[in-house]
């Protein structure tokens, strides 16, 4: 970290003394949302591109067919992967995943995955044949908070998603047999600990000056946690995080469906 | 090439066009916050976004050069820009995208000014159809000049190419696909220079030259819109100025 | 879940156990020659072998940080540990837990009494039954102790979960299969702070409530254990030197 | 680039501002062409070792059976690749192909898969079963302008490629049934640009001097262009060169066949 | 190589002017050899932990279904591979297998493979399905002769290998049908040259000292010979190397049976 | 083992030759123009080029010894040197054969002469047919000497193995394929030490003496081969000189 992450690191642990975030947004609030659903609408299954603030994140659903796991040989099968395109920030470098894509992708994965919101088991085409989701999250912009970012345009652009058509073994591709069923919303909300606050939505500033951070993704159920970060926290901003993850991930469900 | 299908009917394109006429293309820069400059065009159904970092310092250092900026470009396909899901990762025809991108785009950047740095340019083709190193190379042009790096003069792309027989501008993923060449062309426009040519399939000495010729105009036609999209910028920052 | 199995039966689990019991567990530090530090945790069928070293110089140069020393974990599983057998290398499962471990730990090592330096800590899973990545951490953490290495505290870890609609701790590996969730949970227990927190699955509030205190308490009691390890070799240690 | 390279490129532009080359060689001379086809007689099922000057590029090409593309089920696969061995030049490094060998695969492959030299609906054997047939371009020694040498190699190996004999769903390696039935025979010529003049056949000193330089691959027509390197062309230089290209392609033409 | 190791070179060498090793061992004995069968008993089809001194090497058997080599249509398959894990020296990092540890996994494996210690003619399941056994050395403390210690918990570990149920084209996971047929014992035993001085087993500040070694696995005959490190050796030196190696070999087989 | 091959038929192998009765040879040195030095030979249906660059400096500098050159060594079948095509790229058996190749070659290369740099010794299979290690390892060892790097001695390298229940020497790849065993052995021929020993297969005590003492003669003959090359080649340069 150079001299002038220092400063503003500085500068922003100063402000939350005040209880005043570097961009004058309160603790519990979000940055300005925006989802732009089918964004690849010619050549994607299915797509939506998320702002949060100044953070992009582009989400494209390819769907093959494949084997079924053999645990679970009448299930479809999702793939969620992540690339931090290196022009999203100066840190990205092109390569293959590194921790960082790793956990954003396995985060996501899990809030979509545990609350069963792709119905897997309408997939089935036949023996051993079933459909495969690719969920791709494409990372444009890293201006903080990227998980939450990529959770949003990831069940935006699973709700938008049409199923190829298949006809005698194969998929015609740019026809459609209508939608990929979804059950559900999980909604990631990720809460950074700094300065002993804990507030919601860090932007990359405050993310380099949190201590730590927890992701909390919800439906009517927590689905999935995750603590990033060298920090600690104590049990009472873990379940003060969760009642807010529970709040703030009912306002976003409302603006996506 | 198995299955036919007939890509020119009573004298028009699949998709209405006339044999000289280029898809339609919209153009923006300044779209990306943390790129030091940043393009997206939108060139009839592909889309591609264009980011530049640099010039910065050269890791590890070996590679630097004290005589000049190394260029250094990288062309990406989106898994979900394609029909098929593409693995993400480079492929040969990525890797050899990159490099002739960068040979063209060495003609015009003052590398010279900015020894022992890198400058990055990446193109990321989020939709495909058909062009996308045209679309690519047009599109890392702006970012360079959005990111204020000092260039000779702009680079611009269009490809021609042969479909059922006749020769066609700026051919669209069914053409390339069934038709029987593709010629992909970038210039320097005010000298009237060659930086980028590739070609493929079957042209007698003839139909080159016709292709050649088609291929230009279509680039001449992008000059004119880059130039517009940069000027729109500039007001558009200028007002900005104003306003304070 | 395509095979239902039942895990409770009469309030006891597959195993016997209660809700709130946890496997039995022995822990043994110093069980390798070349390391720095080691442990071994046997934990129901887990085996967990632990080795650290350095802080040792690190290279490439530029990867130093001159305000403190790198702590880097590397979670494998042995090809050998689980029922089909696992490729070598890491998978992303093993990058992710190698990430949230070292996070876990930097909490309470010293990192910035080395500056300059990397400390390495490898965790080898030889057999695997669920809750491994608690087990490494656990033994990461006394080996890091038998290292010498400067820490405010242990870490120590433990798991719980739900299954067939019940709150248990420690789940072996037909309840993590087959059961409704997992939350593996890490503290420095002195402190009471958490220095790892994962979850997947289903809970309500109110459930997550009574998870969370299943696995501190789970925590609670192997963090007796490790203290009891330590105190142990120590006392061995200084028997051997009355031994000259 | 060391000093002594600068020196060469130096001395090499102000002869050409004489009209003369390095080696003494007129603008559209090669360098002697030497093809020594079935190179590998006893493994390989066709090779050729091409000697340009002091380049020396060996081609081998294997067979083997395989699935067809989806979108053209009747015919068979080539799959070209490139290796820049690293006795061939103190710049080369063990490792996978770079863009240098990339490149060079790639345009040998454009010239012979769009002229159709190989004859691949000729190569089905039965449902979703053709032949595979590899070129491998192994560059020996590095004397420059490998694209032309390899090229030559590569047509070369193909027009004595034998057929393995393919009997009860299985290859009898060391037997033979025919040969690869080949069509044309594109040839790709490189001209150099250095000092505003164009040049046919750069040898490695002239290559390290020039500005730029565009192949051009034909048979009766254009199959194949590729500009490489820094610098610009102007029309009149691509019009000259795709004349030359054609000329020089009959010369060699007729010493392979 | 830092001082230390030099003048531990230099005091290991004149100890054995005087016919005496660092240990105090006889030239022809090895570290004390434990062996530890069924290591990892709930997971692994076969395993054996082997101590050599402070040297520690755990084996693990894994078995699978797969296709047979093409040219032994109705024979098992054997794989060997070996992982120097970081945690066994200071030397190793992650990453995939680099010379040292392919040696090792080739040497073992040559062994085992022409003693024809696994008879995997008994290993045929049905059409083009064999069993695949998964012979997989990990390193976890290095001390010095790796290979022995590697060659010895690997044919241990096959000894207590037990064979998975096969039902209706499936493995039962957890349940056993039988042992894994062995028909020899082969054991590995390397000698070291230091200072013209022929040696058994040697540990790890020998290896560092030594001029090179001489790996011979025999059963009843030689079964597999490997030299390594870059000195030379005499006639004599390789003969009596052999007859040593018959004689440590039958030992240790009595250790293990 | 599947296929019974009769190997030898009345005291003669398949290829006509008596058991103790090398394959032909021919050798050729100063065959490459960039590298320092080459050799090329033909053993049988074997065709090996090598190429040797250095001693030049090694990066990264991390990797340089101040009391010796490094001697590194890559041993590369093409893919089209055997029947059923090989993926390029370095295998396991390729990475062995590099490894006891370089250390082979260390103990007559004077690598004490060149500290901190790096000698490459490249050897190029172009066609295999068995014993292509003992191939590259004695061209590796001639184009050392036509690059005028200090040795005490040649190396020179030749098999014998076990075929039908006979030992002969240098075996063809039917006899590799189907025969008991096979031993390649290189040597300093002027010492008569061993610098190179594998084996693999069956062998009793007396046999492997049998082996051993032919496959130490078939080196000897390659090793005269070697030195008649080196002299005609001395003796082509002195003329050429003359000839000024």
């Amino acid at each position: 970290m150079d001299i002038e992450s220092y400063l503003k690191k500085d500068y922003i642990t100063n402000l939350l003394r005040e209880d005043r975030r570097i961009d004058g947004r309160k603790f519990d609030d979000y940055r300005k949302i925006e989802i732009i659903g089918n964004y690849i609408d010619e050549k994607a299954c299915g797509s939506s591109l998320a702002n949060l603030g100044d953070t992009k994140v582009l989400v494209g659903i390819s769907m093959d067919v494949g084997e079924p796991y053999p645990d679970k040989p009448m299930d479809g099968i999702m793939i969620t992967s992540a690339e931090l395109r290196p022009l999203a920030s100066p840190r990205f470098e092109s390569g293959p995943p590194d921790e960082e894509s790793i956990e954003i992708a396995r985060v996501v994965d899990r809030g979509i995955r545990e609350s069963g919101a792709i119905e897997t088991e309408k997939l089935l085409i036949g023996e051993n044949k079933v459909w495969v989701v690719f969920i791709d999250i494409h990372i444009l912009d890293h201006c903080g908070n990227l998980i939450d970012a990529a959770g949003i345009a990831a069940i935006s652009a699973l709700l938008n998603t049409r199923m190829p058509k298949y006809e005698d073994g194969k998929i015609i591709r740019g026809e459609w047999a209508g939608k990929l069923p979804i059950s559900c919303i999980p909604i990631p909300c990720t809460v950074a600990k700094i300065a002993d606050k804990i507030l919601i939505d860090p932007n990359i500033d405050e993310e380099y000056a949190m201590d730590t951070r927890l992701t909390i993704a919800t439906t009517d159920t927590i689905n999935a946690m995750q603590k990033g970060g060298k920090g600690m926290l104590t049990e009472k901003e873990i379940f003060d995080a969760v009642d807010l993850s529970f709040r703030k991930g009912n306002d976003i469900r409302r603006l996506i469906e | 090439m198995n299955e036919k299908i007939e890509l020119i009917k009573d004298g028009k394109r699949l998709d209405g066009r006339r044999f000289d006429e280029i898809r339609d293309i919209s153009m923006k820069v300044g779209v990306l916050k943390k790129a030091s400059g940043s393009a997206y065009i939108e060139w009839g159904k592909n889309k591609v976004l264009a980011g530049v970092y640099g010039p910065r310092e050269l890791h590890p250092k070996f590679l630097q050069n004290p005589t000049r900026a190394l260029l250094r470009c990288t062309y990406n396909l989106a898994p979900f820009s394609v029909d098929d899901r593409k693995k993400p990762g480079p492929d040969r025809r990525s890797v050899e995208i990159s490099k002739v991108t960068a040979e063209a785009l060495e003609s015009v950047v003052m590398v010279e000014r900015y020894p022992n740095t890198v400058i990055d340019v990446f193109m990321e083709v989020l939709q495909a159809d058909a062009g996308t190193r045209c679309v690519g190379l047009t599109a890392a042009s702006l970012a360079l000049a959005d990111a204020g790096i000092p260039m000779k003069d702009l680079v611009s792309a269009c490809a021609a190419g042969k479909v059922d027989g006749e020769i066609v501008v700026d051919l669209m993923k069914e053409e390339d696909n069934y038709g029987e060449c593709d010629l992909p062309l970038a210039v320097i426009p005010r000298k009237n220079e060659v930086v980028l040519l590739q070609m493929d399939g079957k042209l007698t000495r003839e139909e080159f030259d016709k292709t050649y010729r088609l291929a230009l105009n279509g680039a001449m036609k992008v000059y004119e819109m880059q130039k517009e999209t940069l000027k729109a910028r500039i007001e558009h920052i200028m007002g900005e100025d104003n306003g304070y």
